[in-house]
């Protein structure tokens, strides 16, 4: 057993370095992108008649507005969908995940579930509002791995757009968008490390790995000045591209859920006892409410009402209805027997694959997709996760660490440019390489460059940071707690009372 | 007095019951149990995680009854619990020394 | 028993032809719709000043951009409202209806609930993809009946607006706000099976009924070139109305149900052990759900957010919420104690009937509908049912067959052009006849012939699909199987473990 | 514990009085509010092509499309919005509260919850549409206290907009919006009565109590003669402001609470059986769907989807956020751990202090109310109840009550003009000093008028009211039906079967 | 040692409880389980199917005491137990003939 | 024959099971119960209301043997069940008077 870890441990530390290498080498000239100056804007009403129909026009289908010279403000329908957008997001944590997640413990750990995405949205909202979202989604540091310290403290957000992200949108609805992803992504790696983690170092956990992971991260992605930026920043050195999270969200949560349930060790009586679900109807709530959620989270991805966020509103629904079709159907092939959480683990993996390509891809890149997320991640989870012995309690690295993986190197197979001018626009597309990358059809290298950084980012950051959490805390509870189960121990409740 | 505790199928409590109520016997007392025997239970599957289910559901009948009121309860129980495929159940029978009804005082018997 | 059978498939085969009878005579003289030849279209930037103003007041008001002849786009506001919609309908299913299905039978049986409506969701969304929307949206087989072969797989979707359906959102969020109506639909009939029809069985049901009964409806009721399309076809023979699926969704899943649940006999043990609800705080959790996205069901049947949208809006929120209180009314009135069950059912009622109404009818109108909806179907389910004995196990017909069927005739009574200007349109409802019918109040008539053919199509189509399924796959577990429960026997999962 | 209570009664009486007095005097002078001479509107086509523009633009930002002169109409983003916030918060009642609340009482006792939110529902809709939304909105009594008759029945209610209270959106779905508001107000209250409330009881009480205290309420604070309605009446004589209902909604249902509680007494076998929540995991959904349908209640409260609205998206965001880690963090440091029902009980606690500053408040505004919700209710909850020894069964008075006020006060403290300029309007603010209180930092003047209004509305009405139908119908079920628990007796029905 | 076992109403078992722990005993045994008697049930009604719940909730108790113990433990029960209403319940006593202490292997009375 | 009533944690139920079974036991019922004895509970607070919890979760196993397998079927349990910690639980022996499998009809030591 020990050896088997040690090898699995040897063999993510050698792709995390090949990794590094890759990012560092690419990265080597990355420098400051040169602001563009902005010629002084004119008011809406002394615009001249034609600019401000076209302003108009722009404002309802998210156009530029900068051939009018009119400063953007924000508009009703794109603002509303926002709006709806976040909120939608977070009811993917809150109660979705939670749901999701305890329902597939046993009955004595789901509170410590439903803590740990109610603990986690408090400590990041409030390190979000601090600095974390200046960190992403500030430029002033000109770098291409971290954000800036502008917006400390949401300082000077209000409702005007900031035009680096959108136009027609609010910054603080944006802010408040972006922040639902910075609460799920670190929520989805404690399914891995479900029913044997203490609550403190959890939350300790989190603290750390927003800085190290997550936000080098997301700027890298989303960030203005974004290394690998490949659609809004003409400057980024790999010109990889990821709709809505499979690089920031997926794959970082997953396979820093990998490393850490490795760390952490097995469960007390894992392959002994039995340990099904104490609650499938839970379980089926939450798939569903992750669903109609994502549409925020993926649709919502284009900051507006438009024809981007339509694109993605048709391509998610096709691939996790698809993948929700033929991860059972393998289930009725191999075993004879359809489960209900079959269904539910293929639309969530449907839904993983999707997020980088929901926004790139057409409706048969969508069902295709669909096909992969059905079969890859079930083989991870039913096949891989045996073999390797390491105790993935939920399966995050089965289905958000594979299936991110494979979809974000599944986008530069499929992109297309057709159903997103931004992919081969020239003010960014044309001249970090992005277009190019696309009609020589090698977008892939950008893709798996992307990959390994997160990989690596994710891999070696989780390892740091559990050491330093185990020797300041400590990682598990007693056996005894544990056999009595966090709820008791952790939170002095119990889930259930008759 | 006697004890009987009868191990039946789910399903047939309705039926026990009203043969017992029949035969005059008006209290018992139900358990929702799990039971372990020949018949055999199912595999469930969770994400290739298999589980071989031998605990069964099962409903435990608890009757105490004057020794008189032994044999007419334990045949009716048998007869209608029957199904005659395995997992039927058991009935036993402890003996039971004395009962004390909680509201009156009454004991032996009268309390039952 | 055998005789009430009997005679109860006898009537209903009586009923079904003279409906067949009049659906043929009415519709012999069907014709294909001339194309209206359409002029080029200026660019927007090309068209005067006046027609860019009246454009962009169209795209806020969902107007009729034809007079400006600028080609219409997808709008946000528009957008927004109609991808919310679509994620509310689904949230109906997913889990709304799983939920409020799953609640009501017995925990044995829970998981057959919830895997029925995600197995129903990813193949119908298959079907869909492949051929689905396009026989009931398309129209170049220009038939009355079915739709047309030009968006096979999704041909040729995209983003921009079909304006035979709708001027200002982009078509792949109507196919699938579509395709969640196509969902829930089928989900609806497997109430009145509960807890006794094989998984296999049903999915194969569902893949045959998409085919003989919801693809021919729904375009002859919604399609361009449908036979009872009032509203927007100017050929339809029938001019009926129906405005977010009193006929399509209610009334054949209902129909339907009630056929499936005699010909599928009854549950075993049925009459004599108690079978009482697992869960009413499921089925309340689901019912809030419908309730909820009900609102994308029936005010996003607008297919924009604006007028029509708001009024549907507010009627459905009055009749729900009457129904639910004169169902709980009744049972107080009757047996002494409101139920949450007689709340829930009244809620779901109000919200059967109201839908085909609920873009045609004033306030009045839907509190009339409400009265109604809490009291007939009240007797459907408490009274009825009981004197025929089948075993429509969650009611299924009582409360869709039956409130559908009230909806459909109600609308034809209540109907008020004044709320909805398409009733009463020049280019429609004027030329097939619906504004005179509306106008000599006798829009009953055309209502009447509609529901005989929805009835007709769903218990012949339902007949033979039945009988199909039954000799290729069987439709009853063994009862050794159905007593065990349907989750271990067709999932191999239980629902809740402690 | 006679004695107890009779002070504790006492106490509140003089509060009482002395808000009657200083309500009275406030408004001795109220006069009837000069109506604005209308100028007869242009048709859009008609105007200028500059009006057109500025025309549009406002119905893109929610601006005042007074100057153009072109009457406004229902806008898509805006309805759009307004569409969704009605929905959401109706999910805040089905089934968020009804979850919420339900897992908190024992099981017996789940569905009184649920049946609770439902049939208020039912009956408050009914109330509404005959004369509830009239009393509240209509304006036609020119009073400060109570709204008018012009709308009894939703007479002349359609899709146009009602710009006494916004210019974009139809007022049949401004009606449905404010609804909700009256649906959920009164299902507040009966957490403090939980377990041993009669059903009827109940029914009777909410049916008086929203003609004694909701609608002069709601009127007095939101209506366009309203006597605190600071925003939006340039003759308010109390220039309070309550953006979302801190008093309106969480001070009068808190305060009712704490008084129905007392007069109707302690559960039987309150403190010496331990009576624990049943499912904190219900409690848990309910909190999400209460947070997720929150955004409707504040944002929507700016009747828009525009700057406001995005600023009220934000800062309820953070408060909630902040006061879920709060509440949690003061438990862990106190007893040791940090338990689910804490992190509920101070996201609920934010929602409920940023309810009334959500609109009116900063970032900054935001975070500090965020640190005060999660401690002052904890507070209130853990030590003011106990020492006092009402039974407040699930905390209404503690969260709502206590929570409403300091959000009312607290709102007086940190408003902030440049977040909302409808709070320093020439038209409004100018005249009826809100704009010199906020000018002066004297705002808190008003504001603890407007509380004291409330409360003294609250108590006396709740004790006149409880009189009344303790005479008529009674207020409690026998101790052995108390045992039995509510479900049986009340519904006839149990939450859950095996 | 005799075994002790105990259908109460639920909401009597912190009181009796506290009964027997007075008296120095130590452990027991809890289950809930459904009772049938001569307290009536009720009636439930889901859309129109009526049913008759005549099981209604009770407490097992079950406590094995040295026979020394037996009676004080009865009388505490029937004590604390009694509403005087129809359902309060029964107090049944069985022979036992050994007992082990798992952790410690004792047996007989030192094992209760 | 023989009754034994085993209380035990409840992690151990699989491998008390497996011990069981290796020795030919063929039948066993099992019940969830709540356990009240020397091994302490553990506090709950609800919202400022601390509630102490003594009652902790057990399994009860109801094995019916005949005489001759008693005192191997009560040593594997003991054996298997115990963690050497306080709340290992109890094992109880109690006579019973007769057995009948419903299947059969047979009686006695057949029918277990
Ligand atoms: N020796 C036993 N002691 C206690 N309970 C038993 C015993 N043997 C069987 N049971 C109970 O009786 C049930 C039925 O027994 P099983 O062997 O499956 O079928 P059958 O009764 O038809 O022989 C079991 O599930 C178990 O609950
Ligand atoms: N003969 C019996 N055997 C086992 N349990 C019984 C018997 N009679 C009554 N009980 C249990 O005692 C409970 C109370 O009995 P019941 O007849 O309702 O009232 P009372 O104890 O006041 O006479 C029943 O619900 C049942 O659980
Ligand atoms: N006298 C008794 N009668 C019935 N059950 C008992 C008795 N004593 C203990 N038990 C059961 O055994 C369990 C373990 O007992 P406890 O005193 O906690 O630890 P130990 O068995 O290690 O002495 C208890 O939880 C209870 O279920």
């Amino acid at each position: 057993m020990k050896n088997k870890t040690t090898s699995v441990l040897r063999l993510l530390a050698a792709v995390a370095s090949l990794a590094i290498l890759g990012a560092v080498t690419s990265t080597l000239h990355a420098q400051d992108a040169p602001a563009a100056p902005a010629p002084t804007p004119v008011a809406f009403t002394n615009a001249p008649a034609a600019a401000q129909s076209a302003y108009l026009l722009a404002a309802l289908t998210n156009g530029d507005p900068t051939p009018t010279n009119i400063a953007p403000v924000a508009v009703a329908g794109h603002t509303a969908w926002m709006m709806v957008s976040a909120a939608l997001v977070l009811l993917m944590t809150l109660p979705g995940l939670a749901l999701f997640y305890g329902g597939l413990v046993r009955s004595k750990n789901v509170l410590s579930m439903l803590a740990m995405c109610l603990g986690i949205t408090g400590l990041v909202a409030i390190i979000w509002w601090a600095v974390g979202y200046s960190l992403v989604f500030g430029t002033n540091f000109a770098s291409p791995f971290i954000g800036g310290s502008e917006f400390f403290f949401l300082k000077g957000i209000d409702s005007a757009p900031n035009t680096s992200y959108a136009y027609w949108i609010p910054q603080n609805v944006f802010c408040i968008f972006q922040l639902t992803f910075a609460i799920i992504t670190p929520a989805l790696i404690f399914g891995a490390t479900a029913e044997r983690l203490k609550f403190t170092a959890l939350m300790a956990f989190v603290g750390l790995w927003m800085f190290v992971v997550y936000f080098p991260l997301a700027h890298m992605v989303w960030g203005a000045t974004g290394l690998m930026n490949g659609v809004w920043n003409a400057d980024a050195k790999i010109p990889a591209i990821d709709f809505a999270g499979g690089t920031v969200v997926h794959m970082s949560s997953g396979w820093s859920a990998l490393i850490l349930c490795i760390l952490l060790g097995k469960r007390v009586g894992h392959g002994k006892e039995p340990m099904p679900p104490h609650s499938l109807v839970l379980t089926m709530i939450g798939t569903g409410l992750l669903w109609v959620g994502w549409y925020g989270f993926n649709a919502g991805s284009a900051l507006a009402a438009d024809s981007v966020a339509a694109n993605a509103f048709l391509t998610t629904t096709l691939a996790t209805a698809v993948a929700a079709f033929v991860w059972p159907l393998l289930e009725f092939i191999l075993k004879g027997k359809p489960s209900v959480l079959g269904m539910c683990s293929g639309a969530v993996a449907g839904l993983v694959v999707i997020t980088p390509a929901c926004g790139f891809v057409n409706t048969t890149g969508a069902v295709i997709i669909g096909v992969v997320a059905g079969v890859v991640p079930y083989f991870a989870v039913t096949v891989v996760k045996h073999l390797f012995k390491y105790d993935d309690a939920l399966d995050t690295f089965g289905i958000h660490g594979v299936g991110g993986t494979v979809g974000a190197l599944l986008t530069g197979v499929l992109v297309n440019p057709s159903v997103n001018g931004n992919l081969v626009s020239d003010a960014y597309a044309a001249k970090n390489g992005l277009k190019a990358a696309i009609e020589s059809h090698s977008l892939i290298v950008a893709q798996a460059k992307a990959a390994g950084i997160t990989i690596a980012l994710a891999v070696v950051g989780t390892i740091i940071i559990t050491l330093i959490v185990k020797l300041l805390i400590g990682l598990r509870p007693t056996d005894e707690a544990e056999h009595q189960g966090l709820d008791i121990t952790d939170h002095g409740e119990e889930g259930y009372t008759h | 007095m006697k004890k009987i505790e009868a191990i039946i199928k789910p399903f047939k409590l309705e039926e026990v019951k009203d043969a017992l109520s029949e035969l005059g016997i008006e209290g018992m007392t139900v358990t929702e149990v799990k039971g372990f025997g020949r018949q055999k239970g199912h595999t469930e599957i969770y994400r290739g995680s298999e589980y071989t289910v031998d605990f069964l559901p099962k409903i435990k009948i608890e009757i105490v009854v004057a020794d008189g009121a032994l044999e007419g309860a334990v045949a009716a129980i048998v007869k209608t619990a029957k199904t005659g495929k395995i997992g039927d159940g058991k009935v036993f029978v402890l003996p039971v020394e004395n009962a004390v009804r909680i509201r009156t005082d009454e004991t032996g018997d009268k309390a039952v």
